[in-house]
């Protein structure tokens, strides 16, 4: 099996659900991050001081997919993330050597 | 009628006695204890000005520090407040307001020590002391409370305590004196309705000064948080703005006309401040900003505070215009360009907020600008009592602190250990964490 | 006695006189001046109703939306406040309260532009013209600050002031004088003792049109997130309980009787409406929630409003049953019947509430069914002045919205970008975030 | 002057009438209705008292348990007030306060059930009946409330509804009737300024009781989570102590001297109730933390409650300091040492305080030691007074719980399951989560 | 190494701990997330309104060990965090090729 | 590629970045743990008593890096996030078989 993780732009997460559905992927774990970057962060400013924000929220979505769907998803997270704009985010890809369902006990691919 | 001469006769007397009555009663009334309206409304105020602080002005700072911070200011303010209320009833009220005999030009006396001599009957004007007592037992609360925001995130404990003690007794004891207690600038007709001179310099200018002597924040000016919770700052201002009403109106200390008045032009002037600080930011910046419109109001409301007795509606309006202007002005002066850590602002919104409200108040105080009349016989007159009281306060405030702050070094020290600081004051000076979701 | 004939001539004089004296005195004292005690009061009663919209009404509304928009809804509430204010002075003032000439079925006149004439002396009725000024300015602040609860999460924040600013000149100024400045409805003897009408109808009516005319957020009805601190929603209702005092018995402008029973019967409808809300979605979802239960009570407030000078115990009672049953149908069916986004459900709560208890009014308010008399001779008749009343200002309210709409479409723009929307308004409009925790 | 002796005779006749009318006048205005600064004050007050609960208490409490049981908390308290609102209407006002006849030393009667016979213009001492009825209920609102403080996190929904319901017809009428409705204890001349024994100690032991028959939190009392949001509770202490005002000021039922002196001695005790517990925990953990202190001030606040309007300022302060020791010493031994789960020590804060104030007013209300005056002759004979009355009252209140919670017990069971009290009462019995951010 | 990530129901981390500690794992790392699968998600209603909640809370756990223990551990997670009810969570095996302890500069097994 | 992941401190991140970018890695992501480990957690007082807090705050950072560079940042990290008191913290390194960057489509080591 593939884990991929993607961190992507925060508004971009229900785009990316309906993009994994899309090709069959039903399940994810999501979480709230913050990217460092070339983005580089912004500056706020409360009562005209600057206030240098380095890092950027992000979601950071990870799903364990068979290895065959790999690129799939790794295509459809990218089609559905994707604005053109800096800070769009990553997708990296590892190999997962085991994966178990806790309900059922089920291994590997059907336990996705 | 038969006995028509005689009649008339009566009539004319009964007239005289009758008006007589009519204006005798409200006075015997008054001898015979206090006024039952000017009672509630102070009783009301009390309640008011003590919400400002707690927990208004806890909020509004609160919400401008890191997240591992918040509890600490919270800490300051509350504990600032318990300690304030005992040295009120120790000393700190007597030396402000009761006789100091051959001194009193320049300090009170010992005399109401633990509010020795006032019983449940003794008046102050036409309300109990007790309640006189309270009502300024307040504003000696805030005033230190408000010097918070020139060191939270990196100050020690002790040092907030002991600091805010002597504070007290050295330096608001003798402004308050002088401005309201029978002392000098009372004597010379300084016009301070609800301590511009007395709450606002001294607080900013100590604030300025130990600011200075403390040092910035690590990562200042350049590398800092954002405010945590600028949604905690709105409900504190929101609730200075409400409290604000006992603060003005209640120095009136009556229910009348000069009360409605009074809150009248606060309203006024806080409204023009939050107005006239959101537009220069959208037009500097592009975007109003939440921090930047109450900040504003609360500038309105510091710099109405001197005038707030002495000035009519168009008078405030232009008092609050030009506060919401001023203050963001030196907001930036002192932060960007002199890079001094007043951290949450309390020179450049409340002192000078203060002192500008105490300048103006020589002009819009002049029936001839709408004002309700001014002490002293001409414009030129007043302003320089004015600008006497805000100098002599000012200096006095400075040298006080700096007095102080030596002491503090020497028992207690005055800031936490850089790695402390990083860790936040919540779980270093207390123990707790602010958030746990 | 010697002159025991002349003597009970004399004992007869004194007692009329003496009775003269008693009844006359009083009346003096008013003449010298306000009474204070309901100065007192109302100075109370304004602290109050300020604080129902800063911070209640704005932490009641800011729960209620996601995150990254709450600090938007506090600006809302918050700059709607300050504008409001100058703009009452300014002018909206004299237009519903002052004298309008041949006009004053319809409007008022200029003559009270910036308080012009007023002093502190200057009366209205019982109490200081400056504090009827600032009473009545907390209702022209909490009115359009209602309305924010239709348009959060995706408004331009320059049409949110444009709007407002319009609608308190175009909307807030008529209706009010209509009824409460001397106006038409006045004088067929429409009964709204603090608001049912001039408040909840013009809010709710124009609520619903503009959130028709704007849209619905992305993602209405189906996929929105859900409120994102119910608990910063039950602070506010809290607060706007505790407020609401100030509104309804501050209504009574005196500090009496009437003050004490508008004060009771509020606080029964407000339990009453909490309970039947409650009560209800128990039986239908199985679970009694904390923001429906604050929505039932904020229900039976809007209710009780104009019933609230009239009505007895009894009558409270069965209004705050009513308010929390019909109000919770409402939101649903604006929601889900006809989809339409008025997001914080201002119609249901505050339009149908308002309009309910203005027409139960003409039913509780006779004294044979516990009130304290009808201004019109019969149930019926008050009945149809009600509707009438009701109907004028929805009319009025819903056309003015519509025309200030297409105004502001012109000049701002209403909705931000979808791009704009799903960031959130408060870093996109304010350049702020809410929480760093 | 020609008729000069008859002009005598009729100055001195009318010096005499004048002396009459001034002395009947205030009388003869007071029949005539309610006395307006009164009136005012105790309106204010009514307010005040309700912010206690919602939200101050509301805060208070939900600061202090798990994030996923905030909700319930401000749950409870808020169901609690409308329940308790409508109740009071119903019949525990007319329990309390009304005439019981025959009965009379035992409870009150059922004639004012509904405010039956009661108008705008009924008044009760010198303000309208309506207010004090709305004043008292305040009362009778946050009495059950505070028990809700030993019951988080694990807690039927529907128990806390019947429990609460019954306590107050059970336990809450007789209590309130016996001290201050005319029942045996006020014949005894019980001293109980403003709740020490109705409220304070009611409350208390039902916690401990109830704790008791509950049992604790899973975890308790090793494995617990931490306060989940200490400044929240800080922001509902806060308003607990500004809206005491309303609660020991107000029961002076009168905008005078009394009332100025209990905000005063209040105040000092609160204040010395924070620092005593703060400088303890300083002492022995090494740190002052904020939930220390506030928690002192409430201690303070609870314990000076009884006594408030019968001491001085000196008294307030050693009440305050005791105060903090003595309910922080009880604090750890209920949870340590018997290791019940009176999860946010309403015995040990409220029960322990109320005694303990109650207790000391025999003392303290004594002249010699700057009092006001004993109802008794002697400090023995106060004493015993006042110990029967904390004795009776605590009974009382013990089985009236017990009694209760068995009824309870069979209808709608006590505790949720083991698996929702893990995941929480906000989704399990509201459906509703604290925070999204 | 192994490196096991578990996605579990909030409530039962502490007995997820104790179980880890019962196989003689004694540290982990702990992050709230949120999860999105079969369980579907849940509606909340507020003013009769329903919201329609779909990604729930989930506790991920990651714990690095030995290659021999990764399967008691996954054994012992799974006991510990299973319900039966959908939603139970998945656990998730990856090689770690290299682990250093920050304060010693211990590298791989001794890390742990 | 390497997958390098570090629990530090909390207050060592600002640290770590600047060290991170001595190294040329100028993208990360970080969000906030808890952990459990050796330094046992600590107990917190409210009225008197204790709470135990097992989990404590930490940071985690993740960084994905040339298969070069991986030592040097492993080194960066662990002297920048070194106090030599428990609790430092852990890094972590996996293999990672692909990367991508959203914005532009580029892959593995273009892509970091
Ligand atoms: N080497 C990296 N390892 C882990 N995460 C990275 C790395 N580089 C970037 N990221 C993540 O990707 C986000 C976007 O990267 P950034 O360089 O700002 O823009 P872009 O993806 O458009 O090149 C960052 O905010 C960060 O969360
Ligand atoms: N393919 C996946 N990759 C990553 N996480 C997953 C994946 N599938 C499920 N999860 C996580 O496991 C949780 C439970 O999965 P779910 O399908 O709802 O129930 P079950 O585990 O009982 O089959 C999800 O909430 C999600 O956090
Ligand atoms: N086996 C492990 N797997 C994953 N994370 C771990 C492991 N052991 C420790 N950690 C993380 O490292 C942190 C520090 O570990 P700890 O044992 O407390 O101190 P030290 O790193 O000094 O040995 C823990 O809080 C936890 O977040």
């Amino acid at each position: 099996m593939k884990f991929v993780m993607a961190v992507i732009k925060p508004h971009k997460l229900d785009e990316v659900r309906d993009a994994l559905t899309g090709v069959d992927v039903h399940g994810m774990t999501v979480s709230e991050v913050k990217g460092y970057g070339r983005q580089g962060g912004h500056t706020e400013i409360y009562r005209g001081a600057e206030y240098v924000v380095n890092f950027l929220p992000k979601i950071k979505i990870e799903v364990v997919v068979e290895d065959g769907q790999a690129d799939q998803v790794v295509g459809a997270i990218q089609s559905a993330a994707h604005t053109g704009q800096i800070g769009d985010g990553k997708i990296f890809v590892y190999d997962a050597t085991r994966a178990v369902r806790i309900r059922t006990g089920e291994e590997n691919d059907e336990a996705l | 009628m038969r006995h028509s001469r005689l009649a008339r006769s009566f009539a004319t007397f009964m007239v005289t006695v009758g008006v007589m009555l009519a204006t005798a009663l409200p006075a015997a009334a008054e001898d015979a204890g206090a006024n039952g309206a000017d009672t509630a409304w102070i009783l009301t105020a009390t309640a008011l000005v003590l919400f400002m602080t707690l927990p208004g002005l806890s909020l509004f700072y609160g919400g401008l520090v890191r997240a591992n911070n918040v509890l600490s200011v919270l800490m300051h303010c509350f504990s600032i407040a318990c300690l304030a209320s005992v040295l009120w009833l120790v000393v700190v009220y007597s030396l402000a307001f009761s006789d100091g005999g051959a001194w009193n030009g320049l300090i009170g006396g010992f005399d109401r020590m633990f509010l020795a001599g006032v019983d449940k009957d003794t008046l102050s004007g036409t309300i109990p002391e007790s309640l006189f007592f309270m009502f300024q037992m307040t504003f000696a609360i805030i005033t230190p409370a408000l010097i918070v925001g020139a060191y939270p995130e990196r100050i020690k404990f002790a040092a907030v305590i002991l600091f805010s003690g002597l504070w007290l007794i050295l330096v608001y004891a003798p402004a308050a004196h002088w401005v309201w207690g029978g002392g000098w600038l009372a004597d010379m007709g300084a016009m301070d309705f609800a301590g511009g001179v007395v709450v606002h310099v001294t607080a900013g200018v100590s604030a300025l000064v130990l600011a200075v002597m403390l040092g910035g924040r690590r990562g200042f000016p350049n590398e800092l948080r954002p405010p945590h919770s600028p949604g905690m700052t709105m409900i504190g201002a929101s609730m200075l703005w409400v409290g604000w009403f006992g603060f003005n109106a209640g120095s009136a200390v009556a229910a009348n006309g000069d009360a409605a008045m009074a809150m009248t032009v606060t309203h006024i002037s806080s409204a023009a401040g939050a107005i006239s600080w959101a537009v220069a930011e959208w037009i500097r910046f592009g975007k109003p900003s939440l921090i930047g419109i109450v900040t504003g109001m609360v500038a309105g409301l510091a710099t109405i505070t001197p005038a707030s007795g002495f000035v009519g509606p168009a008078g405030a309006l232009f008092i609050g215009l030009a506060a919401g202007l001023v203050c963001q002005y030196v907001t930036g002066l002192i932060k960007q360009r002199f890079k001094i850590d007043d951290s949450l602002d309390v020179f450049a919104v409340h002192g000078v907020g203060g002192a500008l409200g105490t300048v103006l108040t020589a002009f819009f105080g002049a029936e001839v600008l709408g004002g309700f009349g001014l002490a002293n016989a001409t414009m030129g007159a007043q302003l320089g009592v004015q600008v006497l009281a805000i100098a002599a306060v000012a200096i006095w405030s400075g040298v006080g602190t700096w007095l102080i702050l030596t002491i503090c070094l020497k028992f207690t020290g005055l800031r936490v250990s850089r790695d402390e600081e990083i860790e936040g004051l919540d779980i270093v000076a207390h123990g707790e964490r602010g958030y746990d979701l």
